[in-house]
């Protein structure tokens, strides 16, 4: 089930340079989501401009207030929009949308690899595998440190996420793909979950296949209906057997976000 | 009391308001959000015999006021259709309509033939008008010659109402209209997207994978409006309206202008409910205006107008 | 440093940002905002041999990022503006050119006998594509051949550039290209507006006086820019590009589609310094890319395209 | 000289419902202006939506603060996004523009005739009027009292307006122009200017016909560029000498928004 709605913004705060928190009320989506699920919003309210609605993934819930969070960059003109609604606006809000992450009952180990705000769809999914009593290792990457997302919220989750920035301005320098080699290295695990810029995860995809670790990645794709119905967020995905493999559109916003690492085509 | 109903091609309505082929998947994908038997009329995406991949991505492009798609007719073909999609929409208390696409008229003749027989199937739309495949029935909408003997053949071959998607990339929307009009069509839909393209400056190069793609929404409604506002002064048959219709305001000048009932596309990307409000304002709007049959203001803005 | 210099023609331009004809007046409008001289070329509202009164108002329109207009080519006539406007144009150090528009081709070329010896019009823009006036050139504009023959016989009466005007209005606008250029064009304006319209559903009529009009702005350049891209890579002649640029990211898709230059019309109206300010814009782009020359990204997004 | 410059808002006031006072810092502006121009602003600052900007008359002026105020009613898109503008925030002005009402050394009574919020570009002419030590009536009208403008800021300056309202919420009960007809019968006058409603204009223009009385009327029509160049905003207007009448279109940006009231056709 999904609802179109009118949330009220409970919270709007900016973590870093571009970088917002927003809060908003809408306890039918909160109550429903699950983790790697987005919701879609209209920046502004009437108008055309912009004309499509904007996909975010759900960062965080807070259940009992009926709240849900998202985390998002300000990369363009609705983002921009978007960081100017002052606290009490409504929203028009869609969601929950899209499939959401596989878990695994047999899964005792995962390790997440997120690049910048690709940790906004993975934070949900930290909570509800600890949950479920998995161990969790999160690996954070981002060009610098102002552009790390969820350090703080991991940190109450009493996790400790290793971290790694292009310019080295914090944890290990270079990207966090090679903190990834690294891990995989001295630890086994028996699930990868990723999300971050498509280099990123196309590397994450090749170092996982050399491990032989299987996992989900959450795919981003401009977006108009977000339901399905346009077919404009088709992402290239291998089907069938090795060997006889074919290339099929799939559906960003209903066959994903969350599509298994393997069958993605990256470039 | 308001009487919204009315009557294409033999297809009765209950409101004139259709989703537009294409903008609303196969109906299910909206379920959460408005009842189907709301619609006037459930318009399918285009369908085509065989399977389609459509086009490399990115496929859609934000512009000003507007949005370019060049989704490429992407659909699992006729056969799975009919399987997977049509018996879900049967039991739903609104008139089906499927649109046909095509690259050979012998696969829209195959179309219609295989939808013929089916009742659940109340209507065809001939889509001779995607601007985004190479051979994919542009071709068709912006010639008179192959729309017309297109047209003929499909009127031989089925007896469902045959609804033609006409394409507004052309000189003269009037000269097909009337010749489609003539060849057997019993309504005509317009208008299809106008080719458009984008450039990212930044990465120089084209936006779309496809490069160009078809612009719709509101940005293309005055367009739109002055194509239906032509061509339903000159045909007999009732016509359809579309292109950029967002408010129950945008329909009233489409039916103003001379449509017998509306679509609406890019409106439902930016409302799931944009179908529901657009009947809704309409209704509102003749109450207030204390007409009590949406057929009296049909053409209504033509009076004293001579051009 | 940076040299945005273009050639046109022989029309040599500081820059590749002209005024679009109908949008800048005849200048004088504008020097309050700005310097006339920082335009890479003036070009002024069209202009026919006898005055024009211009169609009943209202005569604009706003819509979804665009406007509707119906002026009209209400102008003084040729007389006039060659005693009232050039004057004061001749010596601003701006390269002038006159947008002529006409119903009949004895009137065009009645107009370009004129102005061939006025020292100061640095080059004439053809104006067959007006949608706005019953017998306003469109006629031309859409028809091949009576396109053709007006080119061929205005090369034939004057030696000044002769920048023909295109109508997006047309099936395959690539065709008239074609046979313009052979014709004898020595470059090609494109777009002018697109035929459209609105109704006023309170009055249940026209919002334009005259029913239909010309669409420009935002909302058109999608249309504009695919037009421009389809006819650059086919013509040898250089195009100018126009339809919605209102920044200077729009008017570098226009170049990198293939424009040699652009126009900017509507923009003005909203910014009475938007050349200006596209014209600094696009400066900065090519410093901060580290490009030279601005012909260095002419059609760049052409690379490795292939249709 | 016109000028196009970012102008703060200095004061934003509901004068009644729909009805506002927008002050703006803008001294070139200012110390420009003549009775009856106006400015063309952008309601709101970038974005398409809506394109074109909006035309105000500039109602007063505050030389020595630098600041001009307008007096605007909420009819659509544009006036409800403008109404929504804080404090502090920057406007996109153009202005002065048009061609202000013309002065008569001669005159020494004038009457003004103002419907509603056309009031806006004859408070200046008041002033400006009082200044040269001529005798002003202003008669207002409206629907109802809540759509009088001015009638507080005319009685700062000592002046009793004659008021009608059609419903007879305030002073006379029905059209101004009946009042019109009532005060040409009771005293003469040199002169008569006229802003309001366009069937207003047309009997005020019919009146004073009828009593062999000039004047100037300021016009409204839709705008694009503001400034004579797009030929849009054209207006009917009579040339030429009587008897070889002949319709010409002006532009009331440019050549108006005065013009001579009888030279106008108003419909
Ligand atoms: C399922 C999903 C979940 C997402 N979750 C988040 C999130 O939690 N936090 C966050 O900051 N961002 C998220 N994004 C990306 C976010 O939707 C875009 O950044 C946003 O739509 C950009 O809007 P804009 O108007 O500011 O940018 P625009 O001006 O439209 O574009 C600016 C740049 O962003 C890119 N872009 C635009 N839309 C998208 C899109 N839908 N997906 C990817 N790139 C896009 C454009 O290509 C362009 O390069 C998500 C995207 C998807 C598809
Ligand atoms: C020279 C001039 C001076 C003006 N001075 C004032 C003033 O001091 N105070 C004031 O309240 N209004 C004034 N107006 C009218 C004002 O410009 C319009 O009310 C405003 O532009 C409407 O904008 P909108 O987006 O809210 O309305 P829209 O949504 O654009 O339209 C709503 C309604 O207003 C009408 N309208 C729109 N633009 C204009 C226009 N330019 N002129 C006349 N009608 C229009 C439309 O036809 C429509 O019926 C003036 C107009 C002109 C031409
Ligand atoms: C994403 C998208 C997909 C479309 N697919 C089809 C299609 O398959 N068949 C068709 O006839 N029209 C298709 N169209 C065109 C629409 O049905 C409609 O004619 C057009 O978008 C104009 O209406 P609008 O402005 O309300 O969207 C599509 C439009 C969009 C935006
Ligand atoms: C008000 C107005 C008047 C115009 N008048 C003319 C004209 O006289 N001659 C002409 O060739 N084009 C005319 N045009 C078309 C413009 O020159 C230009 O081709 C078109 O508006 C697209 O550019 P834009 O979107 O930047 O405005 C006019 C456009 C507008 C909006
Ligand atoms: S956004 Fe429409 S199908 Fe995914
Ligand atoms: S608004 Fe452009 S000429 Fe008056």
């Amino acid at each position: 089930m999904s609802f179109s709605i009118k949330a009220e913004i409970t919270a709007h705060v900016k973590k870093a340079a571009g970088l917002y928190r927003l809060d908003l009320y809408a306890p039918e989506i909160s109550s429903e989501v699950q983790p790697g699920q987005f919701v879609h919003l209209r920046v502004r309210d009437g108008g055309y401009d912009p004309l499509l609605r904007r996909p975010f993934s759900i960062y965080d819930t807070n259940k009992s207030r009926g709240e849900i969070s998202i985390i998002y960059r300000v990369v363009g003109r609705g983002t921009s929009i978007l960081a100017l609604r002052p606290p009490h606006d409504k929203l028009d809000l869609m969601g929950p949308l899209g499939r959401p992450f596989t878990f695994w009952e047999e899964d005792e180990k995962v390790i997440l690899v997120a690049g910048g705000v690709g940790m906004a769809p993975l934070y949900l999914l930290v909570k509800a595998l600890l949950k479920k009593g998995v161990h969790v290792k999160v690996l954070l990457g981002a060009r610098t440190e102002g552009e790390l997302v969820g350090t703080e919220d991991l940190q109450e989750l009493k996790l400790k996420p290793c971290v790694a920035t292009e310019d080295g301005s914090a944890g290990f320098k270079g990207l966090v793909t090679e903190l990834l080699k690294e891990k995989l290295g001295e630890n086994s695990f028996h699930r990868l979950y990723t999300c971050g810029p498509r280099p990123m995860l196309k590397e994450v995809a090749r170092v996982a296949a050399d491990f032989q670790l299987k996992g989900e990645v959450s795919l981003e794709e401009i977006m108009a209906c977000g339901v399905g119905a346009c077919l404009g967020c088709a992402f290239p995905i291998k089907t069938g057997e090795k060997g006889a493999q074919e290339t099929v559109y799939k559906k960003v916003c209903a066959q994903g976000p969350a599509f298994s690492l393997e069958e993605v085509i990256y470039d | 009391m308001i009487d919204l109903s009315v009557e294409i091609a033999g297809i009765r309505m209950k409101n004139p308001v259709m989703s537009a082929s294409g903008c609303f998947g196969y109906g299910r994908e909206y379920v959460s959000f408005l009842d189907l038997e709301d619609l006037g009329a459930l318009v399918v995406k285009g369908t085509t015999l065989e399977p389609r991949k459509g086009n490399t991505p990115p496929r859609i492009c934000e512009t000003a006021a507007g949005i370019l798609n060049s989704v490429g007719l992407q659909n699992p073909g006729i056969d799975s259709v009919i399987r997977q999609e049509i018996p879900y929409l049967k039991n739903k208390n609104v008139p089906l309509i499927i649109n046909i696409a095509a690259n050979l008229e012998e696969e829209y003749i195959e179309l219609a033939r295989t939808l013929d027989p089916l009742e659940e199937v109340h209507g065809l739309e001939v889509n001779i008008s995607c601007p985004n495949v190479k051979k994919g029935g542009m071709a068709f909408g912006t010639d008179v010659e192959s729309a017309c003997r297109l047209v003929k053949t499909l009127r031989s071959v089925t007896t469902k109402p045959l609804i033609v998607k006409l394409s507004p990339n052309v000189t003269d929307i009037v000269e097909i209209a009337l010749a489609v009009e003539e060849a057997g069509a019993d309504a005509l839909s317009l208008i299809n997207t106008l080719l458009g393209m984008a450039i990212d400056v930044n990465r120089r190069k084209p936006v779309l994978g496809n490069i160009m793609g078809g612009l719709s929404g509101p940005a293309v409604k005055p367009i739109a409006l002055r194509m239906v506002w032509q061509v339903s002064e000159k045909v007999k048959v009732p016509v359809i309206g579309m292109g950029g219709i967002m408010t129950a305001e945008d329909a009233l000048e489409f039916i103003m202008a001379g449509a017998t009932a509306v679509a609406v596309g890019t409106a439902n990307f930016v409302d799931p409910r944009a179908i529901c409000e657009i009947i809704e304002g309409m209704e509102n709007f003749l109450q207030d205006n204390n007409i009590s049959n949406i057929n009296q203001i049909k053409g209504a803005a033509r009076e004293d107008c001579e051009l």
